[in-house]
C-alpha cells in the first residue's frame, strides 16, 4: 500500500534527512522549522535548533510561526540577541546547517528573496534577505526550499540576495568565503545538489511518481538529471511523527493529502 | 505602584514623548523584531502626529514599520528584511510603499545591521566582517548620490576593504556605524529608578538604544527599582541612557511581549485582509489610530474577549493553544 | 544532583582536563578578573601536569594568571593589568617575571584586548577603535620580530589607519582578533545539559569562550537542566560551545565567587607576604599546588574555619563585615 | 579650631569636589572609590559611580578593594561585562568622569602605570594601563591622583600608559581623539590643572599649610605657581562623613591623623 503525502510533507522530511545527529541548525520558519524539528525527532536527536533572533534550543511544543515568536524563547538552553545568533551562524568551531527559502535560484545557488525587476523600481518587493545573506555567507552549509518553477529556476536572479557559489567553481573562495555555500536545494519534486567542482546545480534525487524530466521541464536553465536517483518515499514513522508530533495542528503543513 | 515621581520629568505620555523627541526627518531606530515587542503606541502616536520625512533603521521588521510607512511618515528605509513572518511574509504597506518609489530602501543583511548598531553602541567609526561578498546586497545601492554623505548617510553603504594584518589577499566588508537620532524600545519593566529590564530575547534591543541620541521606553509596567535590583544580572539598560519612560499597558499590541501577552492573531489577520487596499488601510488608520487618542481608547477597541485570549501563560511566556490560523 | 551522566564524556575532573584539552605553547584565555572568578583549580592543574611556554592572553589577572607565571608555565603574555587590586597593585610574580625577562609581556589596554576577544567571538579578523592613540601601548612592542607573524601572533600589534567613510583625517586604530587554543571560564552552575550560568558580572567571559577553539568550565554545581531553563534569559554559555565540564566547588578560592564565597584575604596577604620571596615561592607552590592532588585536599588544607568565614550572603553575594585588612 | 586631616582624607575630598551632579563616574577603587562616594552623599546626589568590569550604580554598603570585588556587584542597576562598562566610558552621550593613579605623570598629563626603564627591560614593573587608557583615551574627562614627589611628576614619562595633553596644544586632537582628557590632578598637596590653550600643567589650588612653593619644589618640572589660591579645608560635615559613611572601617583612609 503507498502512502500519500503532501508537498510540504516531503519537502520536510528530504531536508530532515540532510541534517547529521549534532548539527547546529539555524532555522527559519515553515519548512525549515518542520525540517529541522522532524530531523531532532526521527535520527538527529543532538541536533541544536537556533533562531537568529536569539532562542537557542528552545522546546518547540508549539510551532513558532515567526523566527521572534515568543515560542523561540521558551525552555531554551539560553536566551540572548542578534548579535549572539550571528556569532553563533558563524562560528568556526560549528557544523551549522541553516535553512533557507527564497524567490529565485540560479544554477550556482544564489538566491534572490529582494526583488523582481530593476532594484531601483521593483516590478515585486518582497521583504529582503534578512539573516539568510549572511548564513549562506558563513554557515557552514545551507539547505534552500524552493518551489520547482521555472521562473523560480532561473538563468540569471534579478537580485543576488545571498551568495551562493556565484559563478561557480572557486569563485566562492575569490570572493573572500572561507567555508560554507548551499549544499543541496530541496523543491517539491526533488532534491539538487552542486558538482563538486563546477559547483553548477544537478537533480540528485526525484520524489516516487516525479521523472527526472518533469523537474528539468520545470527548471528555467539547463539541468543536469543524468545523475538522479529515486528518493525514498516517506516512511509511515517518518509521517506520523510529521503528522503527530511536530505539526499536529496542521499550522505549516496545511490540509492532509486528499 | 511604584513611586514614579523620582522618574522625574522623564516620565511622560506617548504624546509628550513624540512632540520632545522626535522631530520630521530624524532618524529612528526600531525596537523588536517582526511581531515581538514593537512600539506600537509610539509609532501610533508619531502618525497621530504627522511626523513626516523619517528614515527608519532596523534589522528585520514589522508591524511598527509597516503602520509607519503606510501612513506616509516615512522617507527612507535601511533594513535587512520587511515583513511579519506568517502573517506577512512581505511587508503589506512596506511592498506597495517600494513598489511606488514613495519609499528609497537600502537592504543590508541582519547581521550587517546588528553589526552596524554593535559599532554605534561602542563609539567605532566603522566595523569590518564577512558577510555578503559579491551580492547585491553590498553591490546595489538604493540611497542615490543626492542622499548619500548628507546628515546621518554615510557616503558609502559599504566597502570593500582589505585584512591589514594578513599576509595575503584577504577581503573584508566594511560596514559604516549607525547612531540614529531616536532608539524606541518596549520592555516589560522599568524602574521608578528608570533601569530597564527586558524579559526574553532582547534581539538588539540594547544595541539601538546605546548607538542613539536619545531613547525613549515605553513598558508594561512600572516597577519599584530594588525589585529590579534584587538580580541586577538580569536588567537591560541604566537609567541615564534613557530619556522618557512611557507606562503603556499592551504597549506592543498587535505583536508580542514575553510573559505578558502573545502576539493577537486576529487583528494581524485582520490587517493582513484590510491593508492590501489603499481604501481598507486608510479605514484601519481611521479606526485604529487617528480615532484613538489614548491607550486605553485602543485597549477598549481591541475588546476583553481578545485581550484575554492573547494573555501570556506566565511560566511559558505566550498563550498555549491560542488560535493562531 | 543532576544526572551528570547525561554530560557524557564532557564531565571530566581536572587531571583530565588539563591532558585532554592543554599542551604545551597553547595560548590561553584566562576568564575572571583579579579577584574574581579565576580558574584557580585549572591554574593548579596545569602547573602540577608542568606545562610549558604557555601563552596567556586576558585584559586584568589576577592570581591565576601570577600562580602560572611563578610556576615557570608561561613564556608570554598579553594583557592590559596584572596584579589583584588592593592585595597586589602589581602581581608580585609578574613583576619579578617581567623584570628578569623570564616572561615576554605585550601590553593592551582593558578595551584592546575585550575589543580583540569581542571580534574573535563574532569570526572577525580586526576591529577598529579609537584608544590609545600616540601611547606607547601602541608604539613599544614587547614581542619582538622573532615572534610577531608566527602562531597565532599577528604580525602587527595594532596599525594605525584611517575610517574610510570619513571625508576627512580620522585615524582608527586597528587591533587584531584573538581566538585562543583554550579558554578557561569558571561559572557558578551548569546544568547536566551542559548550559552555564555565570552570576554577577561576566567580565569578559562569554567573548573570550565563544573566541577560543577549546573551552574548559570550573563550576560550583551541576544542576538539573530544567531550572536553569525555567529562566534561560539568565544563561550564559550553550553547552554546544563547551568541552569539558568539571565540577569543582571553591573552584575559584582564594578569588571570590559571586553568591558563593567571598576572596579569601588571608590567604591573599599569606600570598602576598610569601610570594615576593624566591624561596618563600617556591614553599607556597610546594604546599598549595604540588602536595595536594585534589581540589578536597585543596580544601582541607584551606580549612573549615575559612571557608566559613568567607562563605557568601545569599542575598549580597559577598561576606559582609569579612575582615579584608 | 582647626580640624585635622590626614593627606588621604584631603586628597579624596578636593576630588569629590570636581564632581558635578548627575556625572557619570568611572571608578577605580582606592581613593576614587572615596572621592566618589563622598561627592555623592555631600553634593552630587545624581551621580553614578560604575566601574570597567560591568558593575554599575552598586550600593556600595561595603568598600570594594578592586574593581573586581564582589562588592560592585550588589545593588546595582546592572551587572554585565567589559564591553558595556567600555560603551558607556566612551559614550559621547555621557559626561563620564574617571578617576586614575599613576606612577608617573609629565606636564601635559600623560601618566605611566606601566613600567620605570626601557619597556623590554624594565627597571620596576607596574600593572600596565588597565581601563586607565581608555579612559585618558575616551572619557568626557579624567581626575588623576598623584602623591606629590620629584620623582613621579617628571619632564617625560618612561612610557605613555595612557595619553593626556600629549605635547600640549592641538596635539591631542590631532592624534584622533575626539574629546577627554585630564581635566585636574589631585595630590597630597593641591590640585593641578591644564592651561586653557598649551595644556600645560599649572598650580591651581594649594592645601591650607602648604606653600605654592613647597608644591613647586617637590615637582620635577617647571610648574606655573602664579595663578594657585588656596584651597578650601575639609569641613567638619564633609569629614564626618568621609570618615563615618564612606570608609568607617578605614580600608582605604588608614590611620586617623594623628
Amino acid at each position: 500500500m503507498s502512502t500519500t503525502y503532501t508537498d510540504k510533507e516531503i519537502m520536510a522530511l528530504a531536508a530532515g534527512r540532510l541534517v547529521s545527529n549534532g548539527d547546529i541548525l539555524f532555522a527559519g520558519t515553515g519548512l525549515s522549522m518542520l525540517a529541522a524539528t522532524v530531523a531532532k525527532r526521527v535520527h538527529a536527536p543532538q541536533a541544536v535548533v537556533f533562531f537568529e533572533t536569539g532562542g537557542i534550543d528552545p522546546t518547540l511544543e508549539e510551532l513558532p510561526l515567526a523566527v521572534a515568536d515568543p515560542r523561540v524563547m521558551t525552555g531554551t538552553c539560553m536566551n540572548s540577541g542578534l548579535i549572539d545568533a550571528f556569532s553563533l551562524l558563524i562560528h568556526r568551531r560549528l557544523r551549522t546547517i541553516a535553512f533557507l527559502g527564497a524567490a529565485q535560484i540560479d544554477p550556482y545557488g544564489n538566491i534572490n528573496s529582494t526583488c523582481l525587476g530593476d532594484y531601483q523600481k521593483p516590478r515585486v518587493r518582497f521583504p529582503g534577505c534578512g539573516g539568510a545573506c549572511d548564513a549562506m555567507s558563513q554557515a557552514f552549509g545551507v539547505i534552500i526550499f524552493m518551489q520547482q518553477e521555472k521562473k523560480r529556476f532561473v538563468e540569471k536572479v534579478d537580485y543576488i540576495s545571498s551568495p551562493g557559489w556565484l559563478t561557480g567553481g572557486d569563485a566562492r573562495a575569490k570572493a573572500g568565503f572561507k567555508r560554507g555555500g548551499p549544499f543541496a536545494v530541496v523543491t517539491n519534486q526533488g532534491v539538487m545538489r552542486f558538482h563538486e567542482q563546477t559547483k553548477r546545480m544537478y537533480l540528485h534525487e526525484y520524489y516516487p511518481g516525479v521523472s527526472p524530466q518533469a523537474i528539468a521541464d520545470n527548471c528555467g536553465f539547463a539541468l543536469d538529471v543524468g545523475r538522479a536517483r529515486e528518493a525514498q518515499a516517506p516512511s509511515e514513522v517518518e509521517l506520523k511523527i510529521l503528522r503527530e508530533e511536530v505539526d499536529p495542528c496542521r499550522l505549516i503543513l496545511g490540509p492532509l493529502p486528499a | 505602584m511604584a513611586n514614579c515621581a523620582t522618574l522625574g520629568d522623564k516620565l511622560m505620555s506617548p504624546e509628550e514623548a513624540v512632540r520632545r523627541f522626535i522631530k520630521d526627518g530624524d532618524m529612528i531606530a526600531l525596537g523588536g523584531f517582526t511581531v515581538n515587542r514593537n512600539p506600537m503606541v509610539i509609532g501610533r502616536e508619531i502618525i497621530r502626529q504627522g511626523k513626516k520625512d523619517l528614515h527608519l533603521v532596523m534589522h528585520s521588521h514589522g508591524q511598527a514599520m509597516d503602520l509607519l510607512v503606510g501612513a506616509g511618515c516615512v522617507a527612507r528605509l535601511e533594513l535587512a528584511y520587511g515583513g511579519t513572518g506568517r502573517f506577512a511574509p512581505t511587508g503589506i504597506r512596506f511592498r506597495k510603499a517600494v513598489q511606488s518609489g514613495q519609499v528609497k530602501v537600502e537592504d543590508y543583511s541582519n547581521f550587517h545591521m546588528s553589526l552596524r548598531f554593535l559599532a554605534g553602541s561602542l563609539n567605532l567609526p566603522y566595523i569590518p566582517c564577512r558577510s555578503g561578498f559579491a551580492s547585491d546586497v553590498l553591490q546595489q545601492w538604493g540611497f542615490g548620490p543626492e542622499l548619500r554623505g548628507t546628515g546621518k548617510i554615510p557616503r558609502d553603504k559599504a566597502i570593500i576593504g582589505q585584512n591589514p594584518f594578513a599576509q595575503e589577499d584577504d577581503p573584508v566588508v566594511l560596514l559604516p556605524a549607525l547612531n540614529p537620532d531616536v532608539a524606541l524600545v518596549h520592555a516589560q519593566y522599568v524602574g521608578d529608578d528608570g533601569t530597564v529590564r527586558i524579559k526574553g530575547l532582547t534581539f538588539l534591543d540594547v544595541e539601538q538604544a546605546k548607538s542613539a541620541d536619545r531613547v525613549i521606553v515605553t513598558c508594561e509596567e512600572i516597577v519599584p527599582a530594588h525589585t529590579l535590583r534584587e538580580d541586577p544580572d538580569q536588567n537591560t539598560l541604566p537609567p541615564f541612557l534613557i530619556d522618557a519612560v512611557v507606562p503603556t499597558p499592551y504597549g506592543a499590541h498587535p505583536t508580542a511581549c514575553h510573559y505578558f501577552y502573545d502576539y493577537d492573531p486576529r487583528h494581524l489577520n485582520y490587517y493582513r485582509a484590510v491593508a492590501g487596499d489603499d481604501d481598507g488601510f486608510r479605514r484601519y488608520l481611521d479606526e485604529w489610530v487617528y480615532a484613538l487618542d489614548s491607550q486605553e481608547a485602543y485597549l477598549t477597541k481591541v475588546g476583553a474577549a481578545d485581550l484575554i485570549n492573547i494573555r501570556a501563560n506566565t511560566k511559558v511566556g505566550y498563550a498555549p493553544g491560542l488560535d493562531r490560523r
